[in-house]
């Protein structure tokens, strides 16, 4: 999608000395992402991959020209690594990291907001267009070129999906896994406002779950502004109220944000919404 | 986390949010001076307590100890008080409700004030609940404050105050990473003052490393679900029969819609959360052993990892702990054709798919 | 300019019991613009000139559906003021009101930012488009309709300056006085964009004053990037170095701000600056 | 509003800002123990102290006290310290330079560090230079206090120092709404230290309502100066013997570059601000009879007055105090040609333009 990641999409790896890092560095370049270097404060002078190492996102964007960055910091520091990226001028920043406290992610997120910085995450998998560039931890194995837009709040389940519609010979435009904490950058409706623009994708595969109202959200911006096709997948219908399902998006509550009321508001927005996993290349077929 | 009701009282005290008089007693004979008309209230991180007797009032130390006793044995939708919180009684005037949550959609904390106090929240209609977004950026606004003071018809006495409890509310809230700071009732009372006749304080769990004065409450778990969480591994107790673990949230969940699909239900499930890891499908799977389910269904979607990695951990631990049940085994990822090859070696019945995995679970589940 | 004023401006005045407040209300009104209503807190009910008083901002927005406003609240109330316009949905705040502290001026500058509202001022009079709206205090008198854009960071030189350019002959699409204070919601720059994207503005007129560097930095702008003739004065030739002339703006230090760096920076973007302002439609209808 | 070197530092220290040991006298007999190296500075709100002689470095009390005597008999660039500052003299290692300022341009504040402390800053070349924004919205960052440190070459000792010291004049500078915060030279000493040799801090005069403590510095005016103040007039002595009162800045300056154009030179001129009320054109009319120009030229160009009663009260100070000096008035705003017609009715010169009028008082000053 070339509103987000594009042939010139040059990444930057914050935390590229760690083990994640490092790895997920070289899977990007596989992927045929332009990485262009990585930053650890204190390993200026090193390499990774042969990438250089900067002490700095200032010093690395100067040198590089970067425009994006990948963030893979631990949490306490995951803060202080997105603003550094947003001062430094970055235009989209996926932050990977999990367990960041709330209160930083909003802080980030809206010192970004006011920066006009893109924040994909936290707490996600990034995201990837096939053919152009990969910012995330996504198995390079599963993608396929193509015209669907995937966008997930959900991490390996993304990959389940993304990897059945490959199988089904239904490639993607781009796949964006936003992220299962409370509070993200970007939101379902932001990506599908995207996807809703963007020449490259023809329809939607939307994967949500339980907990939140994200859907609910979704499902209203559907029937209101889109004109593409959108599918649906939510997980959780048999999961048990009120309890922990792995992270903090997964709670239900009150009622609300259950996987019944997601997937009745999204089928009320004209969505099509299969009950497995397995169901949503067969949908898409039977839509197109 | 959640906070207990004394805690969490103790804390806004701090920062400067009026309560009521009063101390923390473990047994009867704690209870001491009774010098004025007291409320004895079951200290349990869960709702319900007034429902299930653990909210008494009393007017003599004999009363108190008596109440006291009761409440101790009591059971609150699962938990064992272990303490009790003793206070004064409070002339209510009025009750007010009074909290700041984060508003996922907003992205921001959200304040919502209502006239209808005391009671739960959830059952107060829309158009009497007071909303505002407080930008954490520039905090509660003087205009907001003027608002709410408007909306609740709180003028003097308490006008002033209740300026000072919304700011230091947010003080509070922001300061300590709270995901919830609920005051319900906020009492006005006789003599013209404001308290917090309750309070519910939610911490970030995922703050909790810069709150290390804050982690103190011992959480009721069983002991699988504390070896569980020292393994970084969500536990999930369901009623079905099927172990499942798998990683990410959302999979596990997607695992669980696609048992249904063919009858199957979940048991006990553990979630390694996004990695891929063989030292935690190890963990996972010696922790499901223990948990002794029918069936065990092991779904992993590898990302870093090479799937020979993951079932040789899996086989490592089949040859340290037997297992005695099936395994039903999809793994996905790198290296997945020779991973499938050695469980199915094992003995374990090895598919590509999900569903197909899900189907053949449900079938050993369900027979 | 139809990028802030237009015919639909629909006005409320934050503080609209105090003198200034009705008093400029009024002439609002006798300029033709729509101002419907004002706010004063806890004078909800009452009405000036016939029009509405509210005691929030927010409930003043849902009944007029106004999309500006004009903040006369004093110094120690107006960031309060702001905020609530902002919170309010307002697109367009002119802040009249001078002394407010800097770091006021700052957070309301960024929040508003943050929201998407466009500030002008503080410490400003205001803007002016004849034959639309004015929301301000500047003289109704001086104004007639035409093809010029006026910026300014004065009060009275701007009336005196426009007052001149009309008794030439030389009407105006807009004036904006962007006010003196250090710190400023709309720049000389963010002017400068908006005329040259506004078709009924043909050319400028910039009216700086010795202090700041933000005369220097619109000559920047103007060599760079605008294709309108731009014709200026700059106010403090003969003012003493390192004197406050009245505020904060005018300040003469370390040799940088001087009037004839600024002059001199401007000459250099091809600008013609006059030496008076009785000069200031001599250049123009030469220029023209 | 400038603080003395010895309020900057008190302050700063309040906020864990380390300043040398030190103590203020205002006579010579005031100066007790000398049991180190002192340094006594004279306490102007001023630069240049030091190439004035303000600044004395002694071993023994008698060195001490005649060093003071001499303090209190300068004057640096007008003002007369009437307070020195002793301190224990520094034991330097290396000089830093650290300031936080308000970027108009970026409009938030800027925080610049250089390696070449202890000169004055606008002599050091741009790259040697540190210079990054503060986000007020979200303070110093953890990456600018690394970024700093590198660029200062700053590690330990005094890196840990230098970082909370970072933190602390950010802090410092926002809560009290300066405008200029610098510390020049931030000291790092033999043993390991790092102080601030001197402090220079300006606050925000528009804030100063809510610094009530801040507030107790005497400004030195003339009794002139001083009622201007008061009145809320500003108040500019020129070399010229033109008196000019014009409502704001802009038009004040626009006016003495118009009489330039004639020659004349503005002498006293008084800045109503952007304002056209009559009572305060009426003060200022009070004020510049006492000044004395040989003409005034009053420029006024109304928003909210009507001319005609600007006119009237300019007549009124006529009559009470008297007008011994040409007035060439110039008015313009609503009723503006009665307004007129009453001042030359009057026998002053009242004119429409601003140019001609200038050309007038010009004639008459120049004569």
């Amino acid at each position: 999608m070339s509103a987000i990641l594009t042939k010139n999409t040059k990444v930057l790896v914050q935390g590229i000395t760690g083990h994640q890092g490092s790895f997920n560095a070289g899977q990007m370049m596989e992927f045929g992402t332009k990485v262009v270097g990585g930053v650890t404060p204190g390993k200026s002078g090193e390499t990774v991959l042969g990438l250089p190492v900067f002490d700095t996102m200032a010093e690395a964007v100067k040198i590089t020209k970067a425009n994006t960055s990948i963030v893979f910091v631990p949490a306490p520091f995951a803060k202080d690594a997105v603003l550094e990226a947003v001062d430094a001028g970055i235009k989209t920043v996926a932050v990977i990291t999990e367990r960041i406290p709330v209160r930083d992610s909003i802080e980030f997120i809206q010192y970004a907001k006011l920066r006009g910085t893109r924040i994909v995450g936290p707490n996600c998998p990034g995201l990837a267009s096939p053919g152009k560039a990969k910012v995330g931890i996504m198995p390079n194995s599963i993608f396929s070129k193509g015209k669907i837009g995937v966008v997930s709040r959900s991490g390996t389940l993304t990959y389940e999906i993304v990897n059945a519609l490959t199988e089904s010979g239904l490639g993607q435009s781009t796949v964006i896994g936003i992220g299962g904490d409370p509070v993200i950058g970007t939101s379902f409706v932001d990506a599908l406002r995207l996807f809703e623009r963007d020449r490259e994708t023809e329809s939607i595969v939307l994967i949500g779950e339980i907990g939140g109202t994200a859907e609910e959200e979704a499902a209203e911006f559907i029937r209101k502004r889109m004109s593409k096709p959108v599918f649906a997948y939510v997980a959780g219908r048999m999961a048990p109220p009120g309890k922990r399902m792995g992270h903090a998006g997964a709670i239900i509550a009150r009622g609300r944000g259950t996987a019944q009321s997601k997937i009745s508001s999204l089928e009320a927005a004209g969505v099509k919404v299969a009950s497995v996993p397995a169901e949503v290349p067969k949908i898409v077929l039977k839509g197109a | 986390m959640k906070l207990l009701e004394h805690r969490a009282k103790r804390l806004l005290d701090s920062y400067g949010v009026p309560i009521p008089e009063g101390y923390v007693v473990k047994t009867p004979e704690e209870v001491r001076d009774i010098s004025y008309s007291s409320v004895l209230k079951a200290q349990v991180p869960v709702g319900g307590r007034r429902k299930a007797g653990g909210v008494i009032f009393v007017s003599t130390l004999q009363e108190a100890r008596t109440a006291a006793a009761e409440i101790l044995k009591l059971r609150v939708s699962g938990y064992s008080p272990k303490e009790i919180l003793v206070e004064r009684k409070l002339d209510i005037v009025r009750e007010i409700y009074l909290s700041i949550t984060i508003d996922r959609s907003g992205r921001i904390p959200l304040l919502m004030a209502s006239s209808e106090g005391g009671i739960e929240i959830e059952t107060v209609p829309d158009d009497k609940i007071w909303k505002w977004h407080i930008h954490p950026f520039v905090g509660v606004q003087t205009y907001q404050i003027r608002e709410i003071r408007s909306f609740l018809r709180m003028e003097d006495p308490g006008g002033r105050e209740l300026s000072d409890i919304l700011k230091n509310l947010w003080k509070f809230f922001w300061e300590n990473d709270c995901e919830l700071a609920e005051i319900n009732p906020l009492v006005l009372t006789k003599d013209g003052r404001l308290m917090a006749g309750d309070a519910k304080i939610t911490i970030n769990d995922d703050s909790l490393y810069r709150h290390k004065d804050l982690v103190d409450l011992e959480e009721e778990l069983t002991p699988l679900e504390r070896k569980a969480k020292e393994s970084g591994i969500a536990f999930v107790q369901l009623d079905g029969n099927i172990g499942v673990i798998a990683n990410g949230a959302g999979l596990t969940m997607a695992t669980l819609d696609n048992l249904d699909l063919y009858g199957g239900r979940g048991g006990v499930f553990l979630d390694l959360g996004g990695t891929d890891d063989p030292k935690k499908a190890e963990r996972a799977f010696e922790l499901m052993i223990e948990a002794s389910p029918k069936v065990i269904l092991l779904n992993i979607f590898g990302g870093m990892t090479k799937c020979d990695n993951v079932a040789a951990g899996v086989l490592a631990v089949k040859e340290k702990l037997g297992i005695s049940v099936p395994v039903v085994a999809r793994i996905r990822g790198m290296n997945e054709q020779r991973g499938r090859e050695m469980l199915s070696g094992a003995g374990m019945i090895a598919v590509k798919d999900l569903d197909e995995a899900c189907r053949r679970a449900s079938e050993i589940g369900g027979s």
